[in-house]
């Protein structure tokens, strides 16, 4: 019975190793590589720590297989009377220590560019793209006037604090320019939501009574999911959108098309205020 | 002076009566007010037992819409969802993913390690006739039922005239266990923010005082009521462990009641701990306060990270011990095992930031979080290794428990390394909050502790009731909690690489989950099997309490001090009052002549020229 | 570790040379202190975190003579559970029983003046999300309390009337006034009522006028404070609303009223506590002898636990 | 046990320093120190000698064993830890703050009492000496 024990749990860790392995090509793995730059270097830390995991797996495995196995056809009177090795523990305590050690130095400068704000890049933090506010359960994105141009950090805080005339709104849909980092406000109008689209790898609560600076850059012009991944409620599933990036021409043809919708039919004073205004003629 | 234990005691069985004679106690004050510690281990035992068929059942609730959304739940549905149709609603699966992880966790999982367990081996293992305050150890049994009744009414059970939660199990608590706000703090936010919160907090601010009494209860105990001779570095790995996580709830847990406390009068007092103001919550009136929600999340973490290995270390020292029992090897790295214990403790004190990394902490904040994380890796690599080195070279039995203990190193270490995946905090942006976590959770709890505590079911049921468990049906639950529950698990690490988030209840709305779902099926099944054989635990368990082959005092062969006294025990343990001479893991000692083990209790004169010391360490 | 026969080495009982009950008491407070740190830690901390705390005695109503005094009183009634448990140690029993009641009542000398506190707190609703933070707030509420006087004027009126059949409420407000109305003009022999009646009205109408520049948003607190000034100051119904303040904002109110209640108030189910404990001493009366000592020693170790807390939380809620 | 070391203390004499630390701390009050954190400093120092005596004297952990260490010492940690750790966050704020009541402080005339105003840093003395005026009309 032992040594069938014994490859019972080897058997099992080669299925696990051999999981992960087709994973992949099966479709169970991420649901695309990567799209963003940054999110390419989380890419590359999931490997690294991929690869030492598996190796440490399937070591702890194979030993503890083999120490089962030897057991199992252990013939010995008894058992071998020892109460373990100093220079064992020694080496088993400072081998995983490196290890470890290089993990958590190697990843901090990913971490300092996707949060720490000094570190944030300075053009996408001067012109914020838009303010998202969570609400159970949807996104509602505000679009600074197009032609709105911020004058240092406290005019985006004045923005932040007071919507403007000329702001532009939509709901569960979020363009931004492709191909160079962008930035929004991230807060919440009432509990705590998270602001994820999986392909970009970037992900942000939403907590109310903040407001969270998020960047992150699309390097293709496609649209991306965007989905809720912090508990808000019976509706948090279905708290579906969209983030659209494209072109920077298309961004502005998008911009101005929401405009136009939206101040069509009156309040032309407000539209007035706006950069763009007199082109609302055409209508 | 009694020095040699009567090892022949072995074939006298039931000699119980020794200490019955002078209690004749009624059957009130035996069974149900006992103020024994064996009793109350077992009540905790059984209690817990059965809340795991509850959170069980509820997790297969969660698992029966993730596979077959929205459709009728087969024997429960019709009954449960009447209005509508029989169909779950969102609502509803909300619920039970909280309902399940709450009990999972505070009906479950820590009351059968520290309070079955704790209660049941601490003074057995350490010599004593009791615990320090019987009848606190009592009241720590009997304040676990106000909060099943307060968790009941939070699941939406209990009359709306009683609980105020209209609206049944449709407006059961539905926070999540983690229970954050501004979420949790306002009614009007969600169906369950109702009463059936209130009624939640409540019920955790009970089990909190529950643990408080048991934790102050062995430390006590284990401090100052040892056998003599059972110096601290002679104590059983499961004492330690027992020891260290009474420590880790006596610092965490007040502050996760003081928090409870807050956030209760918020909700019923109109403070504002948690609710900043200005918030407008499903038209409600804006908010006035100046509180802050990540305050919750603060000081929920820095009791519920240390709890998460309140749920592991009293496993870790009793599979420690049963290993060292069922290789008859003394176990790798006695004192490396004790440090390594207090290692985590101390470093689970400061990684609680973790669970925060995406929550808008300070950033600086999350990187000093992120190093002591890692570094909790270590003591937890020196427990893995000296766990396979304590196997290596032995003669093990491949009994249920030998099995069982096996598989918790295998599935500890899976665990723990996708532990390391979400420490990294880059990494942690992708993967927070998406099944990754649940994979890794269900790896060390599930995997780990629970596999630990079949292992212990079946090692000291022989002590509880004096017969053994069957062994075959041991090991045919084994096999198929094994791999069901791996089947069942292990795809959820795929999940949540496909960025699939969890408490969804319906992640195949968004199209690149879709093709998730045969799989999220496969799933369920597996899990539907490992549900089907906790019953045969459950019989294995009742059949041999009746049935059950009898056995003697040390049907095990081992050495530790529970093992002297009559099993089952009577009143006051211990017939001849232990005292120790050795560590607890002299296995295959050259100083043990016609045995391969050595009780602690048990003294070998020195033989004239021989070296003080051998031995009897 | 020892390698000696038991009979020569073996210590008879491990552990330290305190008695459990002690040790557990000594444990719980372990406990206690991390309870009392979430609640400590979390004012330190909001308390930075929010520009502009209420600090000024005039505006939260914490008096620094009551707390100091309150000092006092906790350490004097700890300094009597140390005399006490001397006494029960050098099993002077009746001397100990006389300090305990000592310390009883300075327990409730201090729950006395903590209650005196948190009335004049009530009286002046300093209480959670009783509080208006901002100027918009302020006006609500005090056209709340306007309204509110108006409403209990009503009713009074409605009580006076004779008629049982006419004290049913009517259950629209507009109703009721004017059922009120009809009843009392009916009733021309009872002048007194009718200028009450007259001066609701025009109290009634004033405030209608109020409450709709509210609405347009054309009523600034300095307004407010002006009508309410004028108003009081008319001789037909001012002393209806004489003893309405015009309320102010207070930022971080409410989570100062928070904090304070919810701090001083468990500090206060502590002392209960610990008066608990000492009732079951002080029942013993004549017959206290000394396997009370442990009792008292213990008790005695909660009730200096107590004070503790309340040493830090003078300078920091009256002080700082 | 401890009792036989207890009989030499003169609690008379400890309860006479408590008392002179707490009239310290309500002299620092009545004399005004312009400067909160020196006021802070002085008032926890205090607090904290008070507490030492406490805790040495009247529950005699002057003369309990070594004991004393291995359970406070770490629950001290602890205690100093936690608000330590919360002040990054909450203390603190890393990012925008969204408060309405400090907003409208800012724009429209805040009304606290004038004497509430020189604690409150933030509000701009323009308004309050401004509002101040009006008041007095
Ligand atoms: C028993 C319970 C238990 C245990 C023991 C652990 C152990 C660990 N946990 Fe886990 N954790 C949970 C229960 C547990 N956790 C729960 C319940 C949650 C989710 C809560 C919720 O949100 O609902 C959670 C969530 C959680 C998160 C938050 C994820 C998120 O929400 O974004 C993180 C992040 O760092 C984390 C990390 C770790 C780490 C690093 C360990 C380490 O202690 C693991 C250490 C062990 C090993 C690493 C394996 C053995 C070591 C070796 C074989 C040596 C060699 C290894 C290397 C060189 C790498 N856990
Ligand atoms: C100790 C803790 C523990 C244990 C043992 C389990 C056990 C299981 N858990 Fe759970 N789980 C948690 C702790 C635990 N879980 C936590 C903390 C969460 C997070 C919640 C949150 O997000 O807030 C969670 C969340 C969670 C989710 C994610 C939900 C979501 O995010 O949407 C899922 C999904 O599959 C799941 C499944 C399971 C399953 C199938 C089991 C199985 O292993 C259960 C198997 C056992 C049984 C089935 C018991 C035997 C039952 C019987 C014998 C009776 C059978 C009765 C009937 C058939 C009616 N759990
Ligand atoms: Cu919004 Cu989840
Ligand atoms: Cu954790």
């Amino acid at each position: 019975m032992g040594k069938f024990w014994s490859i019972f749990f080897i058997f099992w860790s080669i299925v696990a190793v051999v999981a992960v392995a087709i994973s992949p090509a099966m479709g169970w793995w991420f649901p695309t590589a990567a799209e963003s730059p940054l999110g390419e270097q989380i890419d590359d830390l999931f490997f690294l720590i991929l690869y030492i995991t598996t190796i440490t797996f399937i070591g702890t495995q194979v030993a503890m297989g083999y120490v089962l196995w030897r057991g199992a056809t252990n013939t010995d009177d008894r058992a071998e009377f020892s109460h373990g090795s100093h220079s064992l523990e020694v080496i088993w305590t400072i081998v995983p220590a490196f290890i470890l050690l290089f993990i958590a130095l190697y990843q901090i400068p990913v971490w300092e560019q996707f949060r720490i704000q000094s570190h944030f890049p300075q053009d996408a933090v001067n012109s914020p793209i838009a303010e998202v506010t969570a609400r159970q359960f949807e996104w509602r994105i505000r679009y600074p006037a197009p032609g709105r141009v911020f004058k240092g950090k406290s005019d985006i805080e004045r923005w932040l604090k007071q919507p403007e005339p000329g702001d532009l709104y939509t709901v569960n849909d979020l363009h931004v320019p492709s191909n160079k980092p962008v930035l929004i406000h991230l807060r919440s109008g009432d509990v705590q939501h998270s602001f994820f689209i999986p392909d970009l790898r970037v992900k942000q609560d939403a907590v109310p009574g903040m407001v969270i600076p998020v960047w992150f850059e699309a390097s293709r012009s496609k649209a991306y999911e965007w989905v809720c991944a912090e508990l808000c409620g019976w509706g948090h599933y279905k708290m579906k959108a969209r983030v659209v990036a494209e072109s920077d021409e298309d961004f502005k043809n998008y911009l101005h098309e929401l405009e136009l919708e939206q101040f069509d039919d009156g309040v032309p004073e407000l539209a007035d205020s706006s950069a763009a205004g007199e082109e609302e003629v055409s209508e | 002076m009694s020095t040699t234990h009567p090892t022949h005691l072995d074939s006298v069985v039931g000699d119980a009566h020794h200490a019955e004679h002078h209690h004749e106690l009624s059957f009130i004050k035996k069974y149900v007010f006992s103020t024994d510690h064996k009793m109350i281990g077992i009540q905790f035992l059984i209690t817990t037992l059965l809340m795991l068929m509850v959170g069980g059942a509820l997790a297969l609730g969660v698992r029966w819409q993730l596979a077959f959304r929205w459709s009728t739940m087969p024997i429960v549905g019709e009954w449960l969802f009447s209005g509508e149709g029989g169909q779950i609603s969102p609502e509803f699966y909300t619920m039970l993913f909280t309902m399940h992880a709450t009990v999972m966790i505070f009906l479950v999982i820590i009351p059968i390690l520290a309070g079955a367990f704790g209660n049941f081996l601490i003074p057995l293992m350490i010599g004593a006739d009791d615990m320090a305050f019987p009848v606190l150890n009592m009241l720590s049994y009997w304040f676990m039922w106000p909060a099943i009744l307060c968790f009941a009414f939070a699941l939406g059970l209990g009359p709306e005239s009683i609980t105020g939660v209209i609206g049944g199990m449709n407006a059961g608590s539905a926070q999540g266990w983690t229970s954050y706000p501004v979420l949790s703090a306002i009614a009007e936010s969600a169906p369950g923010s109702q009463m059936a919160q209130t009624w939640w907090l409540l019920a955790v601010t009970f089990v909190g005082f529950s643990s408080m009494m048991g934790s102050i209860n062995y430390m006590t105990t284990i401090i100052n009521m040892r056998a003599p001779g059972l110096t601290l570095f002679r104590m059983p790995l499961t004492i330690w462990a027992m020891f260290i996580t009474a420590i880790l709830q006596a610092f965490a847990l007040p502050v996760l009641t003081a928090a409870g406390f807050m956030l209760v009068a918020d909700r019923v007092l109109g403070t504002c701990f948690f609710i900043p103001s200005g918030v407008i919550v499903n038209n409600a009136d804006p908010t006035t306060g100046g509180g802050q929600p990540l305050l919750w999340q603060h000081l929920f973490w820095f009791y519920s990270h240390p709890a998460v290995y309140i749920m592991l270390l009293p496993a870790m020292g009793m599979v420690s011990d049963m290993l060292s029992v069922m290789c008859r090897k003394p176990v790798f790295g006695y004192k490396p095992m004790v440090y390594s214990l207090a290692a985590i403790a101390g470093l689970g004190f400061i990684v609680w930031g973790h669970h925060m990394f995406t929550s808008g902490m300070n950033p600086a904040l999350g990187m000093t979080f992120m190093i002591s994380t890692m570094m909790i890796a270590l003591p937890s690599a020196i427990k893995t290794f000296n766990w396979i080195g304590t196997i290596w070279g032995g003669k093990p039995q491949f009994n249920a428990v030998f099995l069982n203990c096996v598989a918790f190193v295998s599935l500890f270490v899976v665990g723990g390394l996708s532990g390391i995946f979400m420490a990294a905090v880059p990494v942690d942006i992708y993967f927070h909050d998406t099944y990754f976590i649940v994979a890794h959770f269900h790896y060390v709890l599930f995997g780990a502790t629970l596999f630990g505590v079949f292992g212990a079911i079946q090692f000291w049921f022989p002590k509880m009731f004096g017969r053994m468990m069957n062994d075959t049906l041991g090991q045919i639950h084994f096999v198929l909690t094994f791999i069901g529950m791996n089947c069942t698990f292990f795809p959820m690490h795929m999940l949540g690489i496909a960025g699939m988030p969890r408490r969804y209840a319906d992640p195949y709305l968004h199209p690149y989950l879709e093709h998730l779902l045969p799989m999220n099926q496969f799933m369920t099944i597996s899990a539907m099997v490992m549900g089907f054989a906790q019953f045969i635990l459950l019989f294995n368990f009742v059949y041999s309490i009746f049935c059950g082959e009898k056995c003697g005092r040390n049907p095990w062969n081992a050495n530790t001090l529970e093992w002297t006294a009559p099993s089952p025990p009577g009143h006051g343990n211990f017939d001849i009052p232990p005292v120790c001479y050795r560590g607890p893991y002299e296995y295959s000692s050259p100083l043990a002549v016609d045995k391969d083990y050595l009780p602690q209790s048990e003294y070998i004169p020195r033989k004239p020229g021989e070296k003080p010391g051998d031995g009897q360490h | 570790m020892s390698h000696a026969p038991a009979a020569s080495h073996t210590p008879l009982k491990m552990g330290i040379p305190i008695p459990n009950s002690k040790l557990g008491m000594w444990l719980f407070l372990g406990t206690e202190i991390m309870f009392f740190t979430a609640f400590i830690g979390t004012y330190i901390v909001c308390r930075l975190g929010s520009p502009g705390w209420p600090t000024d005695t005039a505006v939260t109503h914490i008096s620094i003579i009551a707390g100091g005094f309150n000092t006092f009183v906790l350490l004097t009634s700890s300094f009597f559970v140390v005399k006490a448990h001397e006494a029960m140690v050098d099993k002077r029993f009746q001397k100990a029983n006389q300090f305990l009641w000592g310390t009883f009542l300075l327990g409730f000398v201090f729950l006395g003046i903590k209650s005196y506190e948190y009335k004049g707190k009530w009286d002046h609703d300093i209480l959670p999300h009783h509080i208006p933070e901002t100027d918009a707030q302020a006006v609500q509420k005090g056209l709340r309390l306007l309204n509110d006087t108006s409403q209990a004027e009503l009713t009074a009126l409605t009580a006076s009337l004779d008629d049982d059949a006419e004290r049913e409420k009517p259950p629209e407000r507009e109703e009721r006034q004017a059922t009120v109305q009809a009843e009392i003009a009916a009733q021309p022999e009872s002048p007194e009522r009718l200028a009450r009646l007259n001066a609701y009205n025009a109290f009634s109408s004033q405030l209608a006028l109020l409450k709709d520049a509210a609405q347009r948003e054309a009523l600034t607190l300095h307004d407010f404070e002006h009508e309410l000034e004028t108003m009081q100051a008319n001789e037909q119904y001012g002393s209806l609303i004489a003893h309405i303040h015009a309320p102010h904002p207070i930022k971080y109110g409410n989570l100062f009223a928070s904090i304070y209640f919810l701090i001083t108030g468990f500090h206060a189910i502590h002392v209960i506590v610990g008066l608990t404990l000492f009732v079951f001493v002080l029942k013993q009366g004549s017959r206290l002898n000394s396997a009370w000592t442990d009792w008292v020693e213990n008790s005695g170790l909660y009730w200096h636990f107590v004070d503790l807390v309340w040493i830090f939380l003078f300078p920091l809620i009256y002080i700082i | 046990m401890s009792d036989n070391h207890n009989s030499h203390v003169n609690y008379l004499a400890v309860f006479i320093a408590l008392c002179v630390f707490t009239g310290i701390s309500v002299l620092t009050d009545l004399v005004h120190i312009p400067n909160k954190a020196v006021l802070a400093v002085i008032v926890l120092a205090v607090a904290s000698a008070k507490a030492l005596c406490v805790m040495a004297f009247f529950m005699h952990l002057k003369f309990e064993g070594r004991w004393k260490y291995v359970l406070l010492a770490p629950t001290t940690i602890l205690a100093i830890g936690l608000p330590l750790a919360l002040l990054p966050d909450v203390g603190v704020h890393y990012y925008m703050i969204d408060v309405p009541q400090v907003e409208a402080g800012e724009t429209e005339t805040s009304h606290s009492s004038p004497s509430a105003e020189d604690a409150d840093k933030h509000g701009d003395s323009h308004s309050s000496e401004h509002e101040a005026a009006e008041t007095h009309h």
